[in-house]
C-alpha cells in the first residue's frame, strides 16, 4: 500500500484475451485505476498458485488473474484448469485468513475493454477495503 | 567493504577482464579480478591450490579455485563453469563489473616440498583450473624443479580451457605439454583418447616425480589406478576434492568427506590420506 | 564461588529482578513448552523435563542476518549484537551442548556472530531431578547436574532452590539478587547430593561409547546402516532439535532494493544438503545421510575436537516420527564392532 | 486381528520370488513406540504386529526409495514390494496409482481392516510411557493398555485418534491379500478441528494460523512423511528460482504451508501423518481436511477411491463452480 492509501495490485493476464482486453481499454481511452501492475502470461492455466503467494509476500495488496472466457481459451482448456485450481486456492487462502477480497479471478475477452475497467475498479476497491497486507510481507523485522 | 575481522564479509573486487574458455550451455568463463581495497590486495597471499568464495551480492557465493599463481601478479583469476544460480550471475559480469571475493581458503599444494622434483599434472575438463597455478608457479621457478609434464584432456577441442596458453607451452622445449580429446575431430592433429590411457601411453617414470590430478570423478579414478600401475607411491599422488560449500571456513558443515572438511583440511589431499577417507570418491 | 539459597516464595521476585535484561526461559506457549522471552509479569515454567526445541537458537538463531546491503551497493551493514540475555532454566545437557559447539565455531576462524551471542548470554541452569525417559546424558559425559557451560546452577531442593555460581557471570548474578537469597547450610548441600544422585538413578537408558569413535570407520560398509536407515524419512527433526547440530546454509535474500545475506539451520538429513550443482550427490540416499549423522557425532567430531557431539538429551529419540533411536543404533554399532 | 495369521501370510509373501521385501509394523524400541519394519524373511515376519498403535502410514516408503544410478551392467531390481495397509493407507496407494507414481504390478498390497487407531499423545499423557515395551489391544468397546504388566481398559472415545474419528474408510479399498474380516464402519464424527477455525472471522483465522505457522521449524517432516509428497525436485528445495526463501519466519512458513496444502488439495487422503509427525504440533490436518472437504462438496471428488480416476488438479469439468469469478 502506498503512502496515500493506494493498494498495489498485481494482475496476471493471459496473452490472448485479457491482455488484449486491457490493451483495448488503453487504446480506447477507457480510464481505469493505475494501481495495477500487469504481468503477461501465455495462459491462465500457467498461473502457478505460488505466483499469487509470492506477489502477496512481496508487496501486493491484491492479486487478479484474468483470462479468456470458458470455451474461448487459445489452448482449448487452459482456463478450465485455472478455474479449478485458483478456485481452490481462493478457498484455501480464505481458510488461512487471507481476506478473500485480496484475490480475484475474471474472464475478460479481447473485446471487453469496458469489462476490464470494471474488473480493475472492483479489485482495487476490494483491496483498498481489505487494507494493507503488511502481515504477510517477506521483509520481516529480523532483517 | 571489509571492515573488521568478520570472515563472512567479502572484499569488493573489480573484474578487469573476462573471456570465454569454452562455449555451449555449460560455458567456462575466466575472470581476471583485482581487489579494490589496497590493503586487502597487499595482504592477499594465496598459494597454488587454494580456493576463494566469489560471488555477487544478492545472489550468493560459490567456492572456486584460484586459477592463477601468485607469481603472475597482483590479480586473481577464476575460471567458472556456468552451472547454477551463482555461476549464472557471475557469467553476466563483464570487465568493469563488481564481484565479491573472500579467501583464500583451504590448504595448498606443497610446492616448497616438491622442489627438485619432476612435476606431472593430469587434468580433465574444468579440472585444469587448479592445475594451472601449479604449471605457472613451476614455470616461474623452473630452475628449482626437475621438470614439468602436463597432460590435459577434454571431450572436444572446444572444451579445452586455456588453449592459447598451451600453444606457447608446446613451443617451449623445456616443458612437455600433452593435449588430448575424447573423440576424433576435424582439424585436430594431436592425441585422441581418454586422459588415463594417454597417461599410460606416455609412461612417465615415477622416480622423483609428483603426480597431481583433477577432473571428473570417473577420470580421477582411472588416473589413480593407472598411476599405481606405473609404480607411483601413494605419497607421490595428489588430487583436489570439491564438495558443496557455504561458509568456506569449516563451520557450515556440509563439505565434509568423512572426517575432513574439504574447505579447510582440503581441497588438496595426497592419495595416502584420501584412501583413508571413506567418502572421498563418493 | 558462592552458593546461596532462594526460597521458592521469592521466585517471582527473583525473576522480576532479571527481566531488566532480556530473559529467556521455558514457557508454555501454544500448548507447547519452549524457550521464549519472558515479558514482565510472566512466569517461566520450571516443572518440565525438557523443551522440544533446544535453546540453541539463543546463540545460533535459526535464521540470522549476516549483513545487509543495497542492491548494486558496495557497502554492507552488519547487525549490532549488544543485547544481554539471561537464559534461565537451561538443562545441563543443553548448556553442555554449547560448550561442544563452541569448539567448532572457534576452530581456526572465529564465528563472530556466534561468539558475540555467547559472550552476551548468561546461562542459569536447572539441575534435573526428574529426567526424561530417553535421557542418557551420563553415557556421553554429562549428568543431571553437570555444570559445563553454565554460569549458575540451580538445584531444586523442594522448598528452596540452591544457587551455585560457576563463573564470574554467575557470581555477578548472585550479587545482583543478594537481598532475596539466604546463606546455605551444610544440610542443603547434602540434600543437593541426594537430589542429584536420585536423579542419576532415574536415568534408565545408557550406552557405553567406549570404542565407538575408533570403531565406526571400520563399519563403513556394514549392513547395519541399511537396517537403521531403511525407515528414515529424511526429515530434519532429529537435527533441528539436536542441541549440538550446528550446520547451516547461507542464502541471499532480496526484497525490492534491500538485500541481506542470512544463514539458516540446515540438516544433513536433507537430500539437497550435499547436492552438487551438476546433479551429482556424494550422499545420494538416506543410508549415507544417516551414516554421516552418526559418524559426525560419534567419530568425526571426536577426531577433531576430542568430544562426542551428542549430549544425550534424547530429543531425537522422543520426536523421530519413525522411532529411529540413536541409543539402539549405537548398541548395534557396539555389537558390530 | 490374528497375529499368527498375519505373520504366516507375511512369511508366505516374502518367500515369494517376485517379492523384494515387505513393509509392516513392528514393536519399537520402548514404550508405545511402533516402528516400520522391512521384512525379508520368515524370521523377520515373526516380528510383525498390528495393533492400535500402528498409526503410521507405510505407503510413503513406496516413493521414498531413492532411484540411484546402477553400476554398469547391473539390472534394476524389479521385484515387488509388499505393503501392509489400513483403510486410509490404501487410499494413498490408490492415489499413487492414479498419479502413476507407482505401478500396480510393483506392489503387493496386504489389507488390514482397521478398527481405529490410538492417539499416541493422548495415550502417553494419560498413561505415561515406560522404558519397557507396552502393548495395546483392541477390545469390544475400546482398548486394553498393558503397561509393565498392568492392564487397563480404556474406552474407545477416550483415546481414538482424531483422524479415526473422522474416518469413513476403515477397510482397505485396494488389496491383493486381505487379513481378517472387514470391520463395521462407523458414523464419522463432526470435524470439530476444521469447524473451530472455520467459524472464526477472516482476521481470527489469520491470527490463528499466524500463531501456528510461527512455530514451524521447517524440518519438512510433514512433507517427507506424506505418501503423496514425492516430487523428485520439490519446489521448496529449488534455489533457481527460489520460490520459498530458506529463512524461517512467519511469511515464508506460511507460504510453505499454503503451497503444501494447495499441492495436496484433491490428493490428500487424510491419513493424518503430517499432523502426527510435526514436532511443532501444528494442526496441519485441519488445512488438508478443509481442502478435502471443499473438493468433495464443491467438485464431488474424493481422491484415492478409484485407481482409474483422473487426477483432480490435472482435470476439469466444464461445469466446475465459478461463482467466485468476477
Amino acid at each position: 500500500m502506498s503512502a496515500n492509501n493506494e493498494p498495489n495490485i498485481v494482475a496476471f493476464l493471459c496473452n490472448w484475451c485479457s491482455y488484449a482486453g486491457a490493451d483495448l481499454a488503453g487504446t480506447s481511452r477507457v480510464h481505469y485505476p493505475s494501481n495495477v501492475q500487469v504481468i503477461r502470461v501465455m495462459c491462465t492455466g500457467r498461473v502457478n498458485p505460488l505466483y499469487v503467494m509470492n506477489a502477496l509476500q512481496q508487496g501486493a495488496d491484491g492479486v487478479l488473474v484474468s483470462g479468456c472466457h470458458p470455451g474461448d481459451c487459445h489452448y482449448m482448456e487452459g482456463n478450465y484448469y485455472a478455474r479449478r485450481r485458483l478456485g481452490m486456492l481462493k478457498d484455501l487462502m480464505e481458510f488461512v485468513g487471507v481476506d478473500p477480497r485480496r484475490f480475484h479471478m475474471s474472464w475478460v475477452s479481447a473485446s471487453e475493454g469496458h469489462k476490464w475497467k470494471e474488473v480493475v475498479e472492483k479489485t482495487v476497491e476490494d483491496a483498498r477495503e481489505a487494507g494493507s497486507f503488511e502481515g504477510f510481507r517477506r521483509r520481516q523485522i529480523d532483517w | 567493504m571489509k571492515t573488521n575481522e568478520n570472515p563472512y564479509i567479502p572484499y569488493n573486487a573489480t573484474v578487469e577482464d573476462t573471456w570465454f574458455e569454452t562455449g555451449g550451455e555449460r560455458a567456462i568463463k575466466t575472470f581476471k579480478v583485482v581487489l579494490e581495497d589496497d590493503e586487502a590486495r597487499q595482504n592477499w597471499n594465496h598459494r597454488p591450490g587454494q580456493c576463494a568464495m566469489i560471488g555477487v551480492l544478492g545472489v550468493g557465493e560459490s567456492m572456486i579455485s584460484i586459477s592463477c599463481s601468485p607469481t603472475e601478479g597482483d590479480f586473481l583469476r577464476f575460471s567458472v563453469m556456468r552451472m547454477g544460480k551463482v555461476t549464472q550471475a557471475l557469467h553476466q559480469l563483464e570487465a568493469g563489473d563488481k564481484m565479491t571475493v573472500r579467501g583464500p581458503y583451504g590448504n595448498s599444494f606443497p610446492l616448497e616440498e616438491w622442489k627438485g622434483k619432476q612435476i606431472l599434472t593430469i587434468g580433465g575438463g574444468i579440472g585444469q583450473a587448479p592445475m594451472r597455478p601449479i604449471v605457472e608457479y613451476v614455470k616461474a621457478n623452473y630452475d628449482q624443479y626437475g621438470g614439468l609434464t602436463m597432460i590435459y584432456g577434454a571431450r572436444t577441442s572446444g572444451d579445452l580451457c586455456f588453449k592459447n596458453e598451451f600453444e606457447e607451452m608446446r613451443k617451449n622445449e623445456e616443458l612437455s605439454c600433452h593435449l588430448t580429446i575424447d573423440v576424433e575431430e576435424e582439424g585436430w592433429d594431436l592425441n585422441v583418447g581418454f586422459v588415463p590411457s594417454m597417461l599410460m601411453d606416455l609412461n612417465p617414470s615415477p622416480e622423483n616425480t609428483i603426480a597431481i590430478t583433477c577432473g571428473p570423478p570417473i577420470m580421477i579414478r582411472f588416473v589413480l589406478e593407472n598411476l599405481k600401475k606405473l609404480g607411483f607411491e601413494d605419497d607421490q599422488i595428489y588430487t583436489t576434492l570439491e564438495n558443496r560449500m557455504k561458509c568456506g571456513i569449516g563451520k557450515c558443515g556440509r563439505c565434509n568427506a568423512g572426517g575432513m572438511y574439504v574447505c579447510k583440511d582440503g581441497p588438496v589431499f595426497d592419495y595416502a590420506t584420501l584412501k583413508a577417507i571413506p567418502e572421498a570418491f563418493a | 564461588m558462592s552458593a546461596m539459597l532462594l526460597n521458592k516464595e521469592k521466585w517471582p521476585d527473583f525473576v522480576g529482578k532479571l527481566t531488566g535484561k532480556q530473559l529467556w526461559a521455558p514457557q508454555i506457549k501454544d500448548e507447547q513448552l519452549r524457550f521464549a522471552p519472558v515479558a514482565e509479569g510472566e512466569e517461566p515454567a520450571l516443572d518440565y523435563k525438557n523443551t522440544r526445541v533446544p535453546p540453541k537458537n539463543v546463540v545460533f538463531p535459526q535464521t540470522e542476518t549476516l549483513f545487509r546491503f543495497q542492491v548494486d551497493g558496495e557497502e554492507v551493514d552488519e547487525p549490532k549484537l549488544d543485547e544481554e540475555v539471561v537464559l534461565l532454566g537451561v538443562r545441563p545437557c543443553d548448556a553442555r551442548s554449547m560448550v561442544i559447539v563452541d569448539k567448532l565455531f572457534s576452530w581456526d576462524y572465529d564465528d563472530p556472530y556466534y561468539a558475540r551471542r555467547r559472550e552476551l548470554v548468561t546461562m542459569v541452569g536447572l539441575a534435573c531431578s526428574e529426567p526424561g525417559l530417553n535421557c542418557f546424558c551420563p553415557s556421553v559425559g554429562g549428568g543431571p547436574a553437570s555444570t559445563e557451560g553454565l554460569d549458575l546452577l540451580m538445584v531444586d531442593l523442594g522448598e528452596n532452590y540452591l544457587l551455585e555460581a560457576i563463573t564470574e557471570k554467575g557470581e555477578a548474578l548472585i550479587n545482583e539478587t543478594k537481598e532475596l537469597l539466604e546463606e546455605t547450610r551444610d544440610a542443603n548441600l547434602e540434600q543437593k547430593e541426594k537430589v542429584i544422585n536420585e536423579a542419576a538413578q532415574k536415568i534408565k537408558r545408557s550406552i557405553d561409547p567406549e570404542g565407538i569413535p575408533v570403531g565406526l570407520p571400520g563399519l563403513w560398509e556394514d549392513s547395519l546402516w541399511q537396517r537403521v536407515s531403511a525407515s528414515c524419512l529424511g526429515c530434519g527433526t532429529c537435527t533441528f532439535l539436536c542441541p549440538t547440530c550446528h550446520c547451516f546454509d547461507i542464502q541471499d535474500e532480496t526484497e525490492g532494493f534491500e538485500s541481506r545475506r542470512c544463514r539458516t539451520w540446515d540438516s544433513c538429513m536433507f537430500e539437497e544438503y550435499t547436492l552438487h550443482t551438476s546433479g551429482h550427490n556424494p550422499r545420494p540416499s538416506r543410508l549415507e545421510r544417516t551414516r554421516n549423522r552418526i559418524n559426525h557425532k560419534y567419530n568425526y567430531y571426536v577426531d577433531k575436537f576430542d568430544v562426542i557431539a551428542c549430549v544425550g538429551c534424547g530429543r531425537c529419540i522422543n520426536l523421530c516420527p519413525v522411532n529411529i533411536d540413536i541409543v539402539e543404533i549405537l548398541k548395534q554399532v557396539k555389537e558390530a564392532l | 486381528m490374528d497375529l499368527e495369521k498375519l505373520r504366516e501370510t507375511a512369511a508366505e509373501v516374502v518367500a515369494r520370488e517376485d517379492v523384494k521385501y515387505l513393509i509392516g509394523w513392528k514393536n519399537g524400541s520402548y514404550g508405545y513406540r511402533v516402528a516400520p519394519a522391512f521384512i525379508e524373511d520368515a524370521e523377520g515376519a515373526a516380528e510383525l504386529i498390528f495393533s492400535p498403535l500402528c498409526i503410521s502410514n507405510l505407503s510413503t516408503y513406496l516413493t521414498l526409495v531413492e532411484k540411484l544410478p546402477l553400476p554398469r551392467g547391473q539390472e534394476p531390481d524389479t521385484r515387488k514390494i509388499a505393503l501392509m495397509v489400513k483403510g486410509c493407507d490404501s487410499r494413498a496407494v490408490t492415489q499413487l496409482l492414479v498419479e502413476k507414481g507407482i505401478e500396480r504390478d510393483g506392489v503387493v498390497v496386504i489389507g488390514c481392516p482397521c478398527p481405529g487407531m490410538i492417539d499416541y499423545d493422548l495415550l502417553a499423557e494419560k498413561y505415561p510411557e515406560t522404558e519397557g515395551l507396552s502393548e495395546v489391544k483392541w477390545t469390544d468397546d475400546g482398548f486394553l493398555v498393558i503397561r509393565d504388566g498392568e492392564e487397563t481398559n480404556v474406552t474407545r472415545d477416550e483415546l481414538l485418534a482424531e483422524k479415526c474419528r473422522l474416518c469413513r474408510y476403515p477397510n482397505p479399498l485396494i488389496s491383493d491379500i486381505m487379513l481378517g474380516e472387514p470391520v463395521e464402519t462407523w458414523e464419522p464424527a463432526e470435524d470439530k478441528g476444521v469447524e473451530e477455525v472455520d467459524k472464526k472471522d477472516v482476521n481470527g483465522r489469520w491470527a490463528y494460523w499466524e500463531e501456528q505457522f510461527s512455530n514451524c521449524i521447517r524440518c519438512y517432516s510433514c512433507r517427507n512423511v506424506c505418501p503423496l509428497c514425492y516430487c523428485q525436485d520439490c519446489i521448496l528445495d529449488r534455489l533457481n528460482p527460489t520460490w520459498v526463501n530458506r529463512a524461517v519466519n512467519f511469511s515464508e512458513n506460511t507460504a510453505f504451508n499454503i503451497a503444501r496444502a494447495f499441492h495436496l488439495a484433491g490428493r490428500c487422503i487424510e491419513c493424518g501423518e503430517c499432523e502426527r509427525v510435526c514436532p511443532a504440533n501444528i494442526p496441519l490436518g485441519r488445512l488438508n481436511r478443509k481442502m478435502a472437504r471443499e473438493v468433495r462438496d464443491k467438485y464431488g471428488f474424493e481422491p484415492g477411491l478409484d485407481p482409474e480416476a483422473e487426477p483432480f488438479q490435472a482435470s476439469y469439468k466444464p461445469d466446475d463452480p465459478e461463482d467466485f469469478i468476477l
